[in-house]
Formats: structure tokens, C-alpha cells, sequence
């Protein structure tokens, strides 16, 4: 973890209430994907967590989605600095991939997917992304992923833009070795039990610190409690115990 | 004594910066960010007799100028504590530590300060009757006299180290337990915990919080602080350590002047982990800017 | 009902909102800069027996997102109010207000009371035992379920119109106070008064209030204002007036959804002087936004 | 009163710890030397008070000292708009200067003497300014008098400039009519009791609101009790009891 100042690049809107911006700064202490950052902003007490989508040299690259004051004034910047936590969390791990590693990404949980795809692909897999959304305006980075060299899915919940349904359903059409994905919780469950491999799930929760020290996002496991800021967020499908 | 340092219980500090419990953990996450021996000293995590997972989540919610919790008291529980997290923390905090001690009977208490009585490394006992998450204990041992008084003579009898009492603010009359405790045998009161709070959230028209409430702290509850340890530090002989929303160095001295001791740093560290660094890197400053030469003359300098 | 009115102890107020006692006067300050005829009705300073000029000065203290005041229940007394004043807020002011009224005595309140009940613009008596800033009266009638059930019965005797008891959160239990002034028939309950909180000045080391210390509101306790009236709203089958912080349209929802019938605004009038006339113009916007057709219908809501 | 937001177009120091802010917006209801407007700073919950020095135009002239974190903040801003409330306060009366009105000011007391001697000087009468320093260092404003055509003294405690010791030392080589002061609570004390005509004061107190709504500036008067936001800040000599 390291606290430092980065530099607001440009901040641009990707679909509606999403927004993708560049920072300049000292990336170093961001060594995986799926990990995230922490951003404090003007007149928040707490710091806003925000999963890392890409890093090039000192250039960080975040996606959010507006979901209260703190990430609505956040939309509105156009340039200056932010103090931001980086290298928190655990991120994934791309030593089990295997050669044809799946990555299911729901809504603002396909960011993370990004930086993933890229390392995984360097490593010579066979990436294949499904990424899902509601309808087609929310419809965001298919582009991107296959700018990348990367198969890439999308689905939409109503049926307006690729394959109709949810990520699992395009999941079935897929040959994989293992999944890596994010997103919202009913998401997760859903691949937890279509999938047909072992695989990796980034969980989200409400966070006080975002380091591990105040115990406010901690979850139970079949190996344990753990702290989803610090010993997730990403877990293994194997350790994961489903409370509700 | 320095310019800095401060006695508390007959145990000199370099400082009277504290981390409180509960926002600093067992000091390792810190630990790799600065060296924490800087501190004063520090209190850990609040252990209890047995293993404890906490309340469900969401356990947090922002709030203007600080946040609510609700973790309710996660711990391994004392024996876990002593055998794995203290060796681990002796490795990054060379200085006495304060163990910070919850229960839900009066022998539950008893019980854990008397095993954590047998750790060299702990100096200090904050005995914590003032936690608003837990049901049925915690809290309720800090909102009546007699109930505090019976766990502090408990604790008292189990130990020969200073026993700090943590006091709750959702009471009519603070004095008066703070009086209780002292009459038992307490050798120091810290306070204040956190605020009973609760946020609704505006979508799902429900509780942030799975437990509904929880303790709310931050720099928005400093003059409810101010003002409690100004009254007890008026009211008994013992020291008190002053907490509640302190985040920067001219609330440290505030508390002091207010009738601190020692003052402990929360919230503030979950937001900016060097808080406690940053505080002690700009408390000369402050003095100079205010004509304090030694901290421990200003303790309770506000008449 | 409209999209906005809301019913408080049998008569209709057009909208929720109403400027809490003592952060607008007698209204005309506020006329000059809007007509308040568009807020649902105010309560006006509060009134005692006996004229008073309050504490010395300073009476003010600034805190991060909020302030303490120590004003002391400045007011000319009741009968120069039913004199002077009313008639004047009567030209500013066209509907039923709220009188607000706090003694040293159980006697006091009803006199006051009695004398207020005559006035046909005042529709509701908010009485307040909860006043921090005098001696031997305010706010320890509502420390104490015994006295604050007194007050109650006594005012109750002397007048018809809905009697509406204020409330102080500087105690243990909120709920057998709340309680207690229902069964003595209550028709209403108000909180939260203020904090009790202090700030001492690092510059001359003294207290920043001659009186030492004083009421602290502002946004910073608005979280345990929410869960206040959340406890209360959920124990008593009369109406609560929630109030605490509020400072936006979406704080008034939250406390609606906590339980509050009506929302009065406080230290946000201060800072800023047209605050209920923009929470009034926002409210829509933030109804819609929340899937909210009226507001009558969230009373209570989270559960 | 009226709420408005004014651009800052400069703010320069003019001596330590004290500096000029000019602010450019709807001074129209400023109506008398003596009122104060109260400005709305970021991160801060109570305005600040601050003394009207001039006016012309749309263009408000204030003099503040740095006191603590928000006059701190306000010396350190280049520009942007600032929300402020304006003609709070009662403001001297010009009608009872007489043909030899002086005006003494101490310290950040000298700033509404400023545009109080402007209009005095338009009305045709001498006008004598008395300024009172602690040292050398912090006198400000003389040359600005001198400008406006008055006749200037400046006293200084340790003698470092001008005469030495307090306004009241200067005032007894003065004629006057009426005089007009503002300061320090001493020195104000100290002036009611040197002066021997009719005069106005104008006092200062923590104020919580500023425009008379919450009571947290009262004092006591011989004419009853008075919110000094609203029925002062200017007291006539005839009517102020020194309560200490």
C-alpha cells in the first residue's frame, strides 16, 4: 500500500452515470489485477474504493459509476490532484488460468477484467471476456477487450445488444480452464454454480479503511473470516460460503 | 520530562499520541507504512474471552465529518491473541501496549484481563464498557454506576496493571459513572467511545447498517468529547485519556487543555493511515504557534 | 393529502418543513429575504414567564459542521411576546405557528402555556424540557422521566391545543422519556434539542463559551438525530418531530423514513438564510429521484 | 441583506497577518460606513464577519486579518466567487458628525473608517483620522487617508512610527465634533472615556448568524439589550454600559 498524490489526465463519460479517468502518479505499488484504490475526495469523510482497469508506466486507469455525492463530484472533475490509497487488496491470481481462461464481467465489475485480460494474454492464454449489461446503451469497453486480441461476448439483459440474457448464459457456449469474475453478488452466484471449473470472484462490500485495520468489510469463508478489502477482494470459488 | 512525553499510571510516554482500539488493529497495516514506534503507545484491537466474528455487514456508513460502525467487537478471542497476534506484534511495536478488553458478563472480563495480566509486553488494561454494537453487555455495562464499578473492582482484582475504564457518552450523567469507577478502583478513564448513531439509506429505505445502529465517530462528535473530558477530568484524581474525533494536532492539544493526559486517535486513521504520524510530525509546530512548552503542563489547563 | 402536507396532531401543514425555535427569531429577519408563508410553519423563539437576557458573551462557537451557542433562552417573556411580538409575526406570517416555551419551574411552563393557549395564532405548544444552557431548569426537566411527565400533565391542564414536548439527547434512555411525557398526554414529541459540547480557544486556553459549555447542532450530529427519532418514532404511537442537522431536502427524507411526521430545520438557517425555502424547492427533485409520490406515505418507512 | 456571490479580483497583503480583499458583485445593499458582510468559506459552518472598508460601484473593498483556519484560507485565495451576505449591521450616522468629526481606528478598526471618511469629506467636513498600531510593521492604510484628503495621525504603542502610544494620546491635540471609532475592546474603553463629545463605537462579538436571528451577539445597553449584528455594530457613546 502506498498513500500518494496523482494527477487528474482527463475523466470521460463512457455510458450513462459511468465514467472512465486517467491519473498520472506513482502506480508501483500496484502489482496485480482485481486489486483497487482508494480516493479521498473534497468533503467525504470516507475514501471512495475504485478497482484498477489499467496501468501503463506512471498512467492509472479507473472506471466508475455514479452512485452518490462523492463519485457525482468525482464525474464533474476535469484536472487536478487526488490522494489516493493504491495497491490495496489481493487481486488475481494468473497462475491457475490454464490455457483458456474465461473473465465474466457485470456492469462496473468489467473494468478489472481489463488489466486481467491484458496480463493474461501477454502470458500467451486463450482469453476469452463475456461481458454482461442490462441493455445496449450501458453497453461499455466491448471495443477495448477486443483491441486486445481477446474473444470477447457481451449479453444484455433485454435482449438489446449481443446475446440475450445474463453472463452465464453465454458462459454455456464457452470452453474454458478457469473463471475469473466481477460483479453484483446475484451475478456471482449465478456463475459460482453455472461454472464447471475452478475460478476466482472479486466481492464488493461496504468499506471503512479499505487496509484491513477496522474489521467493517469482513465476510465468512470456508477458510475462515476474512477482510474483503485485504484478503480479497478477490477469493477462490472453493473457499467461498454463501450466507444468504 | 520532554517536551512531549506524558505519565500515564506511573508509565512515562514519548507522547500522549494513542491509536484507539478498533482502528489500528494489531498495528501490522500500519507498521509497513511508518514505523510505529514513534507512538506513544498504541491500543490493540478489543479481544474478548471467546472467538468473535462480529455483526453482519454492511457494518459501515459515512456520515458528515465521520461514519458509523457497527463491526461488534471481531476478535480471536484472548488465547488466539496472546499466542499468535502479540508475538507478531512485538516484532513491529517495541514499546509497553495497551490491551483494550470487552466482555459480556463481569467474568468474562475478569477472565480476560487476568490472562492477558500474564503478557510482559502489556502495560496498560483499557477495560471497554462502553461498546454500542454488542447486545446484552458492552455498552450496558457503561450507561449504569453500579454495573461499571462491579466490572472495574472485578478487573482490579485480576491484575496488578493500571486498569483504564472506556467510557460510553450515551449516558445522562458521565460524571457520575466516571465517579463509580474511580471509587472502584479504576486507575484512569478513556472517553469518549463512539455516539450511538444510525443513517437510512435513500434508495433501499432501510438502515445502511445490518445491525441498524451503530457507534458513530469522527471528527464530528469533537466537542461532545471536549466537553466529556473536561467534566471528568474535573470530577476525579485519576488520569483520563481523551478520544473522540481528534485529527489533527491542535485537537490533541484541545483534549489536554480540556484535562487529557494521553489522547487517542480513531477514526482518523482509517482515512489517512499516517494520521498519527502526520499529528506527531506537527504537534512542535502547534506549541510553538500557541506557547506551550511541554505538553504536560497544559494537561487540564482550560479553567 | 398533497404530494408534500403532512398531518401534525390533527391539523394539516402544507408541507413538513418547519425553522426550529430560536434560529428564526420571530420570523421578520427572514421575511425580508422571503415569504415564509411557503414553510409549513415555524416555532417561534423560545418564551418564558419572565423576561431574560440569557448568558454573557461570547454565547457562539464555531465546530467542523457545526456550531455550540449558549444563548440562555434570550426572550422579553411571555407577556411582551403576546404583546409585541405576535401581532408583529401575524403581518409576516399568515398561518397557525408554533410556540415554543421553556421554564425553571413546573409552574412556569403552565403560566407560560396558559398565556399562550389565549393566542388563536398559535396552534401547537413545543414545549422544551431540554434546554442545556440554564441552570436549575431546561434541560433537567428532560433528563428525568418523573419531571419531564410532570411538566407535561401540568401544561396539559391548562390548555387544549396539541402540546408537543421537546427533548434532550444527552441522556441514557430516549425512549422512557419519550415514554413517560405520552402517558402524562403528550400529543407530540420533538428532538433532538442540541448536544451538550465545548471548544476551548488554544490561544487564551479558556473555554471559547463564557459559559463554558453550550448547545452543539449543526450537520455533524444529524446521524444521532436519525437514530433518535428512530428509537422514539418506533415506541410511541404519537407524532415525532424530527430535527438535528438537517440541512437539505434529503435529510428531511432520511428523518421521514426514520419515523418523523415533520422536520424542523435549525442551525442551517443561520448560515445559510434561505435554507428551508431551497429544501422546500428541492424537495420534489429528491422525491422523485427516490420513487417517493408523497411524503406522508415514507413516515416511518425503514424499518 | 442580501445574499450574493461576488468574484474576487485581488487580494494582496498589506501588512503581516493582514490583507485586502476586492470583490466584485451586488453591493447595492451596503448602505451605510460601519456595516459588515459575512462570507461563506468552504469546509467552514459559520460565515465570517468581515468590516466594509469601500465601495464603488460593484466593487467591495474588505480588510481582514488572518485569525484562524477560515481568514487563513480566505489570504490564500487568488480568485473564484464567494457566497456573502451584505449591509448587515447598522452602520454610523453621518448626520450628527458636525463641522469636525474624527475618526479613530485601531488595528483591523481602521478599515471602516475608510469609506466612513470618504462620504464624511463628500459632505464638505474636516475630517481628522486617527490610526492606532501596535508597531511600525503593521501600520496600513495611512497614504489611502492622506489620498482622500483628511488629516492622518498614526500612533504606535512602542513609538516605532508616528506618536507614540494610543489613539487616545493623539486625540488630545485634536479639535473635534463628534467622533467615530473602531477597535479593540480597550481601546474603545479608553476612547469613551478621553473623548469629550457625543460619539459612535463600534463593537465586535462571535456571531452565529449575523443578521439578528439567533441572539448569540447580544449585549446589554442603556437602552435595553441589543443584537450587535443587527441593532449595532454601532453603539452611541450615550448608550453603552461597560458591563466589565
Amino acid at each position: 500500500m502506498k498513500q500518494s498524490l496523482f494527477e487528474i489526465i482527463d475523466n470521460t463519460r463512457l455510458a450513462p452515470g459511468v465514467y472512465k479517468m486517467r491519473l498520472q502518479g506513482d502506480t508501483s505499488d500496484i502489482t496485480a489485477p482485481g486489486q483497487f484504490v482508494n480516493i479521498q475526495l473534497d468533503g467525504m469523510f470516507l475514501r471512495r474504493p475504485i478497482s484498477v482497469c489499467d496501468v501503463q508506466g506512471d498512467v492509472l486507469t479507473i472506471i466508475y459509476k455514479v452512485v452518490g455525492k462523492g463519485t457525482e463530484a468525482m464525474s464533474k472533475m476535469t484536472g487536478g490532484k487526488l490522494d489516493i490509497l493504491t495497491g490495496l487488496g489481493n487481486g488475481y491470481d494468473l497462475t491457475v488460468a490454464g490455457e483458456k481462461p474465461v473473465l465474466l464481467g457485470g456492469g462496473v465489475g468489467v473494468p478489472p477484467m481489463y488489466l486481467l485480460a491484458k496480463q493474461l494474454l501477454a502470458q500467451g492464454k486463450k482469453v476469452t471476456v463475456i461481458l454482461g449489461f442490462n441493455k445496449a446503451e450501458e453497453v461499455f469497453y466491448e471495443a477495448e477487450f477486443k483491441a486486445l486480441g481477446c474473444q470477447v461476448l457481451v449479453t444484455t439483459v433485454d435482449g438489446s445488444y449481443g446475446i440475450k440474457g445474463f453472463v452465464t448464459d453465454a458462459l454455456k457456449e464457452v470452453e474454458y480452464t478457469h473463471f475469473y469474475t466481477c460483479g453484483p453478488e446475484p451475478m456471482l452466484k449465478a456463475v459460482y454454480r453455472a461454472s464447471t471449473t475452478s475460478g476466482q470472484m472479486s466481492f464488493e462490500e461496504r468499506m471503512g479503511c479499505g487496509f484491513g485495520a477496522c474489521m467493517g468489510c469482513s465476510c465468512k469463508t470456508l477458510t475462515g473470516y476474512k477482510r474483503i478489502c485485504k484478503d480479497g477482494p478477490v477469493m477462490r470459488k472453493e473457499e467461498i460460503l454463501w450466507e444468504n | 520530562m520532554g517536551k512531549l512525553s506524558v505519565n500515564l499510571c506511573g508509565i512515562e510516554l514519548d507522547n500522549p499520541v494513542i491509536p484507539a482500539s478498533g482502528t489500528f488493529g494489531y498495528g501490522y497495516e500500519f507498521a509497513q507504512l511508518y514505523d510505529i514506534n514513534c507512538l506513544g503507545t498504541f491500543s490493540f484491537k478489543g479481544t474478548t474471552k471467546d472467538p468473535r466474528f462480529g455483526n453482519p455487514t454492511p457494518r459501515i456508513a459515512e456520515c458528515t465529518a465521520g461514519m458509523i460502525n457497527a463491526v461488534g467487537l471481531q476478535n480471536p478471542g484472548v488465547d488466539k491473541v496472546i499466542a499468535e497476534e502479540l508475538p507478531k506484534l512485538k516484532k513491529c511495536f517495541h514499546k509497553p501496549v495497551m490491551a483494550n478488553v470487552s466482555g459480556f458478563a463481569v467474568e468474562d472480563y475478569a477472565y480476560t484481563c487476568e490472562r492477558l495480566d500474564a503478557c510482559e509486553q502489556v502495560s496498560w488494561l483499557e477495560v471497554n464498557v462502553s461498546c454500542p454494537n454488542v447486545h446484552g453487555g458492552g455498552m450496558s455495562f457503561g450507561t449504569d454506576p453500579k454495573a461499571a464499578a462491579e466490572v472495574t473492582a472485578a478487573v482490579k482484582k485480576v491484575t496488578k496493571k493500571p486498569v483504564i475504564l472506556k467510557l460510553s457518552p450515551n449516558v445522562t450523567d458521565i460524571v457520575s459513572i466516571a465517579k463509580a469507577c474511580e471509587d472502584a478502583g479504576a486507575d484512569g478513564i478513556s472517553l469518549i467511545n463512539t455516539l450511538l448513531g444510525m443513517r437510512i439509506d435513500l434508495k433501499n429505505k432501510k438502515p445502511v447498517i445490518a445491525n441498524k445502529m451503530g457507534g458513530f465517530s469522527g471528527s464530528a462528535i469533537f466537542p461532545v468529547a471536549v466537553r466529556m473530558v473536561y467534566q471528568v477530568a474535573n470530577a476525579v484524581k485519576v488520569p483520563v485519556i481523551g478520544m473522540g474525533g481528534v485529527s489533527c494536532a491542535e485537537d490533541v492539544v484541545e483534549m489536554m487543555l480540556a484535562g487529557a493526559t494521553a489522547v487517542e486517535v480513531g477514526a482518523a486513521n482509517l482515512v489517512n493511515p499516517y494520521a498519527c504520524r502526520d499529528i506527531l510530525a506537527d504537534l512542535p509546530r502547534v506549541m510553538d504557534k500557541y506557547g506551550i512548552n511541554t505538553l504536560s503542563e497544559i494537561i487540564g489547563g482550560a479553567k
